[in-house]
């Protein structure tokens, strides 16, 4: 079994960039209920920011690094705009969310093929990016390495942001009550807005992760939703970890499929694997059992 | 309870009106075996209005979904031939006046916009389509109208059809120069990597064959959807098989992945290169500097030293809603406008058999920008030079390779000993 | 036939390790209005869910022979144990009749459902009448008033003809004139049916019930008559701490 | 809703004498063809209006459906087409190979329809009883169908040999046993695709009035208050679904001696939700919404799409953004508004207690 070794690194690579168009995913799903089918648009977002600003910075060692916050905070916006607009009328009407998302995803669409060269933009991969690590006698790239790194990063920083700040502990309690949280005087439109910022702004860093491995045109987010989505729904409402462990799982899966048969079967077979296995386990791997889980 | 049932009852003899009468009209139709099937008789009356100052075209193209990527390019420059024309005088003394059609990257539009062409839009030809599919979902609907239709993109050869114009090439003028070109660098294995299409399919199948006789050995052969990216699965197996050089089929941003993956297994032009038979000068600036060093098969290039594609480079940069740069699909696309100009002329007029007429005499010809192209009348295909470009830091390409005279086209590769003959035949009898 | 009784005994739930309802036992008998009564978070409608296969339980609770923990929901209705929620859920976008067709459907064959409805059941009539609903018969559900909707869920479970009606706060939200009207239903329909009451109102639990069960952190506290229970000091000291939160509701 | 539903019928009346008498005579062949194409699209419109309007299943993966009929009328035209050859999009990649085992028997025309119907039904039936049975829906069995949609959608392009891949299969010369190019025959195919959308129109009218519709709507508002009521809604719904499906895969069979062609685009994520388009358009839970909006969105994309391509995509997009957000009863429940009749009916608004009764259902 020379290719356990290959498939699994380059699994879990796949898998980290499930995670990372997963987790605003997860975030905005978990914790909010609210279907953004725009989330891969975001994710495109993320990716043309990484774009321009290696128009207005030449040196892509530096401008990658530099990307990444502004792909955040721009994807963020975007976000947060949508949910100021759209989103904020229609929490009781989570199915209704996502088709008028589904809508928002389409405008963007077609406004990135108009404003954007047609055939996509290049992002250049940062020269620190260059080479492999050989491992166990496979030449891992570093592309790969960062990718995880990059989503271990995130995720990291999202569980100590919801643990450990004021904020991150108000989103919680909106969550586990709403309700309760509003009597205790926490502003759930501030939460609300806020945790759909972060959310979207998570699809931004995702992008510019995508953007290095493949190409940054008006179509790239579509790929990244359904498979986000599942991830989401596999880990378990809500659940970091568990959208963590699926989203490695799927990634390698994919990983082996390809190996085993041909790309395109391995995305019909994870899919279906998938659904198989929310058809088993509905709420997902991992679950809180308590009563007032909104 | 008298007046609902009544309504019912009325309701329901209205229904048995309507039925009988969908029977009585379907009675009138014909059967198989009626031998009303054969073309022409049962197509309308041509309602191309010749008689004004102008004359309709029709362009389809995919304006939006994911091959807009492609096909806007190709559209704006045949806006760009078309106000070329127009300025020198038009066709036979006609100003064009096109009718621009998204057919949205779906095939069945496709086929929906090719019949509001002809029928509603009374345009005297179309020019457009993409990907292989697009062609096959209007091949049917051109036939069975007797209209005409310009398809200006390589492809996979193996057709040809009354009324379509074939002006990319087929594939014993890009394929098989490319296969020529890796025999003659020593080549020994090669690794096959396509999008999972047609094109790419039936390109790898002719591939395989024709290495089998120049003992060039397939180590392997992979293939991704169209929409997705991450090849880096794909690429592992490529780099596990270390071929001499990789067959590059792959369409779209697809290919964007699969430069990246490469690059970032440290696989490298000077031990492991591609050729292409679908990067051009459009596609290459997507890919950015990780795909310098590799070769691509085209008949055009922009950096072809020939009499016309200065002018043909000018025109293009100056045009508007120009992407700076030409390649072969745009040029194809060009050339396409300008043949049905000299068959029009050559036929003295638009109507579908007389131009089908002049092109039979095999005398119609243009100077395009790759050259002077003959087409050939029998199978509607353009006679094209081979050439192989290496892509270099300015996203241009150096010509490495040239064949040393046009290839005539040859789709069923009847020129081909290698091609079996039986494959041919079926291929034939099917297209009827 | 209205001899079967409802008899709960050690009955256990747990959510994450919490423990909700920690070993009751109780019972009722048709012909009394059977009150359950506790503090917030005493495991009231815990019980309830449990009993009515919502929620996982350990112990029993059976009606005359029939084992009822462990069924799903459907069956658990199926074999006569109604209930009602909190909060009155009927369904906002049907009328009075179509809600009451809905539940008159239970026992009929599954064909006949694809037929339109035809004239008006005559236990839907009766049911009607009990309520007090009949005028309100083409009345879409949603707008009726907060009461209207509490006795539209017990016409409901009267259509299905349940033998057990498991009320949850039935007169929470509704004036005093409606809780006594709803007191004198209950005790109307209680002579031929188990109807067991889970009420915070302290008021309304003197007035109209037989026999009560306190809960308190998941346990009985206490069990008897009215006068039984209030005079039992263990449950004095639980409910003068709680005074307000008793009444309020 | 179900005071008058005679006025309903005649309404289906009038539809009918439009579709099947007027619309020939008024309309030029290729638009009387576009209609026929937006009929099929209407048919499973129709199914989805009975599925998500009144059953609260947001369908977005119908085009698995679509397919099963689509495909199986269109291997069965390529074979009627082809002879005794083996159609030519097989040859090349495989010419001594047979006809994959599985086309075999829909050279029967009886077997081919026979599939249209029983496909859709086996398949919807399976799927559904075992995603409504585990209690998955709202957005779970929303996306989970549309990852079904998009995986077959895969599938078939990448089995380019056995189902003609992305190109998917065309050029059919015969419709059980009439030449396709026949204008009378096309006009024939038209008609029985018209035919087909009004017996729907039917059926489902028949359904809503019926005691069935009642308790949909009513599983569809409070789902666990249907379970304490005795019902399994796990059945309510799984009949709802598969007769959605059945329509599905009838509209998908008509599309294709309609169109002429059917590729895995017509049945992937994008069409998926392009039916549903329509249906949110028309009014998801009425009668006539679902199918006026999806010949109307199927109208807009040939005349829009063809006067202002990039336009028809902003407007697709505000078309789901404006009704979801402002009319999501859909344009039908318009004159409701203006009337002030309109009762104050919440889409998806169940009451807490039920909400959280339900969360505790998917999770215990």
């Amino acid at each position: 079994m020379d290719a356990l070794i290959p498939q699994l690194l380059n699994g879990s690579a796949q898998g980290a960039l499930l995670l990372l168009a997963a987790l605003g995913l997860s975030l905005t799903f978990g914790q909010m209920g609210v279907i953004n089918m725009a989330h891969g648009e975001f994710l495109m977002i993320g990716a043309f920011s990484a774009y321009l600003v290696q128009q207005v910075i030449a040196a892509s060692d530096l401008s990658i690094p530099v990307a990444l916050p502004v792909a955040f905070v721009v994807a963020g916006l975007f976000g947060l705009l949508l949910e100021v607009t759209i989103i904020r009328w229609m929490y009781r009407r989570p199915l209704d969310t996502l088709l008028v998302t589904v809508g928002v995803g389409l405008i963007l669409q077609q406004a990135a093929l108009q404003i954007f060269p047609s055939q996509g933009v290049p992002v250049e991969k940062p020269s620190w990016l260059d080479g492999q690590l050989t491992i166990l006698g496979y030449a891992w790239p570093m592309r790969q390495l960062f990718t995880i790194l990059l989503a271990a990063v995130c995720v990291a920083a999202l569980s100590a942001w919801l643990k450990y700040t004021s904020f991150g502990r108000r989103i919680r309690a909106t969550v586990h009550n709403r309700d309760l949280a509003e009597t205790t005087g926490i502003s759930t439109r501030t939460i609300d807005r806020l945790t759909f910022f972060v959310g979207s702004g998570l699809a931004g860093v995702a992008g510019v992760a995508a953007s290095l491995i493949g190409g940054t045109n008006s179509q790239m987010g579509a790929q990244y939703i359904i498979p986000a989505f599942l991830v989401v729904a596999a880990g378990g409402i809500g659940q970091l970890k568990g959208t963590i462990l699926a989203a490695w799982a799927v990634g390698v899966a994919l990983a082996f499929f390809a190996y085993w048969t041909t790309g395109s079967l391995a995305q019909v077979l994870a899919f279906i694997l998938v659904i198989v296995f929310l058809q088993l386990r509905p709420q997902g791997l991992f679950t809180v059992r308590t009563r007032s889980l909104a | 309870m008298s007046s609902t049932s009544k309504r019912l009852r009325k309701l329901v003899a209205a229904g048995a009106t309507v039925t009988t009468a969908a029977l009585a009209l379907a009675g009138c139709g014909a059967r198989a075996g009626d031998d009303t099937a054969g073309a022409g008789s049962s197509a309308a009356a041509s309602c191309v209005d010749t008689s004004g100052d102008t004359i309709k075209l029709g362009f389809l193209n995919s304006l939006t979904g994911g091959m807009a990527i492609s096909e806007k390019t190709v559209s704006n420059v045949l806006h760009m031939a078309a106000d070329e024309i127009n300025a020198g005088g038009g066709l036979l003394g006609k100003k064009i006046e096109y009718v621009q059609e998204d057919g949205a990257t779906d095939w069945p539009t496709f086929a929906e916009k090719t019949e509001k062409l002809l029928t509603q839009d009374c345009v005297a030809a179309i020019f457009g389509g993409w990907t292989s599919s697009s062609r096959k979902a209007v091949k049917p609907v051109v036939e069975k109208l007797n209209g005409l239709f310009f398809y200006p993109v390589q492809y996979e050869g193996l057709e040809s059809s009354p009324n379509i114009y074939y002006t990319g090439a087929t594939t014993n003028q890009q394929i098989i120069p490319a296969m020529d070109f890796l025999a003659s660098k020593g080549v020994k294995t090669l690794f096959l990597a396509g999008s999972d299409y047609v094109f790419p399919r039936t390109a790898n199948a002719i591939i395989k064959l024709y290495a089998a006789k120049l003992g060039i050995k397939i180590v392997g052969e992979e293939y991704v959807p169209l929409d997705k990216d991450d090849w880096t699965s794909q690429v592992a197996k490529i780099a596990a098989a270390k071929p001499d050089f990789i067959f590059n089929t792959i369409n779209g941003s697809s290919n964007v992945g699969f430069i990246k993956a490469y690059y970032d297994a440290g696989l490298t032009p000077a031990k492991t290169p591609i050729i292409s038979v679908s990067i051009a000068e459009e596609e290459a600036p997507a890919m950015g500097h990780e795909v310098t060093g590799n070769y691509a098969s085209w008949n055009y290039f922009q950096s072809l030293k020939t009499a016309t594609n200065p002018k043909f480079i000018q025109s293009w940069k100056a045009y508007p809603k120009s992407s700076g740069v030409t390649s072969d699909p745009m040029e194809a696309a060009y050339i396409s406008l300008y043949l049905y100009k000299a068959l029009v002329e050559a036929a003295g007029s638009f109507d579908v058999n007389a131009v089908n007429a002049a092109a039979k005499k095999n005398t119609i010809t243009f100077d395009a920008p790759e050259g002077k192209v003959t087409l050939d009348g029998e199978n509607h295909h353009i006679s094209k030079p081979g050439h192989i470009g290496r892509i270099n830091a300015d996203n241009q390409f150096d010509i490495v390779w040239a064949s040393d005279k046009f290839i005539e086209p040859d789709p069923y590769l009847e020129g081909y000993d290698w091609f079996p003959a039986d494959i041919r035949k079926q291929l034939t009898d099917a297209a009827g | 036939m209205t001899g079967a009784s409802l008899v709960v005994t050690d009955l256990r739930v747990e959510f994450s390790g919490f423990v909700a309802v920690g070993g009751v036992s109780f019972d009722a008998h048709p012909g009394e209005v059977r009150f359950l009564i506790g503090p917030n978070g005493a495991g009231k409608t815990t019980c309830i869910d449990a009993v009515t296969g919502l929620t996982k339980a350990t112990g029993s609770a059976r009606l005359g022979q029939t084992e009822l923990l462990g069924k799903q929901v459907h069956k658990i209705v199926r074999r006569g144990i109604g209930r009602t929620f909190q909060t009155a859920s009927v369904f906002d976008e049907l009328t009075v009749l179509q809600n009451l067709d809905i539940a008159a459907g239970l026992h009929r064959r599954s064909v006949s459902l694809l037929r339109a409805r035809r004239g008006i059941d005559p236990s839907i009539e009766r049911a009607l009448e009990e309520t007090g609903l009949t005028g309100e018969l083409t009345t879409p559900a949603g707008i009726l008033s907060y009461g209207q909707k509490q006795w539209l869920e017990i016409a409901m479970l009267l259509v299905q003809d349940a033998k057990v009606l498991l009320l949850d706060e039935p007169v929470a939200g509704m004036s005093q004139d409606e809780r006594t009207a709803t007191g004198e239903l209950l005790q109307r329909i209680a002579a031929k049916r188990i109807v067991l009451v889970v009420e915070h109102d302290m008021d309304f639990m003197r007035r109209f019930a037989t026999r009560v069960t306190v809960l308190h952190q998941g346990k009985v506290l206490s069990q008897g008559t009215v006068a039984e229970v209030q005079a039992d000091p263990q449950v004095q000291e639980v409910y003068l701490g709680t005074a307000d939160a008793i009444t309020e509701a | 809703m179900t005071k008058k539903p005679w006025i309903s019928l005649g309404g289906i009346g009038v539809f009918a004498v439009l579709l099947l008498a007027v619309a020939p005579l008024v309309l030029t062949d290729h638009w009387l063809n576009n209609l026929g194409k937006y009929c099929c699209w209407a048919i499973a419109a129709v199914g989805i209006g009975l599925a998500w309007g009144r059953g609260g299943m947001l369908v977005m993966g119908q085009g698995v459906f679509f397919a099963l009929g689509a495909y199986s009328m269109a291997m069965h035209l390529t074979l009627e087409t082809a002879g005794d050859r083996i159609p030519a999009f097989m040859v090349l990649y495989d010419p001594l190979a047979p006809l994959p085992a599985f086309w075999e028997p829909f050279r029967g025309a009886g077997f081919t329809l026979a599939a249209i119907v029983l496909l859709p039904v086996v398949v919807a039936g399976a799927l559904g009883y075992a995603l409504f049975k585990r209690r998955v829906k709202g957005a779970y069995f929303a996306i989970l169908s549309q990852a079904l949609a998009v995986a077959l959608a895969v599938l078939i392009s990448s089995t380019i040999r056995e189902t003609g891949g992305d190109t998917g299969l065309s050029d059919f010369k015969y419709f059980f046993g009439f030449v396709l190019n026949d204008p009378a025959n096309r006009q024939m195919v038209y008609l029985i695709a018209a035919g087909l959308l009004i017996v729907c129109l039917l059926a489902v009218w028949q359904f809503y009035r019926s005691r069935f519709g009642e308790l949909l709507i009513a599983t569809r508002d409070a789902e666990e208050r249907v379970r304490f009521l005795g019902y399994d809604p796990a059945n309510v719904k799984l009949v709802a679904f598969v007769v959605s499906a059945l329509m599905a895969s009838i509209g998908g069979a008509l599309f294709v001696p309609i169109v002429g062609i059917i590729t895995p685009a017509e049945i992937g994520a994008a069409a998926s939700i392009l039916m549903i388009a329509g249906v949110a358009l028309g009014g998801r839970a009425s009668l006539f919404g679902p199918a006026l909006g999806a010949i109307a969105v199927g109208w807009g994309q040939s005349s829009l799409g063809s006067t202002w391509p990039d336009g028809w995509t902003y407007v697709l997009g505000l078309l789901f953004i404006v009704v979801i957000l402002f009319l999501p009863n859909g344009l039908s429940s318009l004159p409701a508004r203006f009337t002030g009749r309109a009762r104050r009916t919440p889409v998806e608004q169940p009451t807490p207690a039920i909400a959280a009764a339900e969360l505790e259902g998917v999770r215990s």
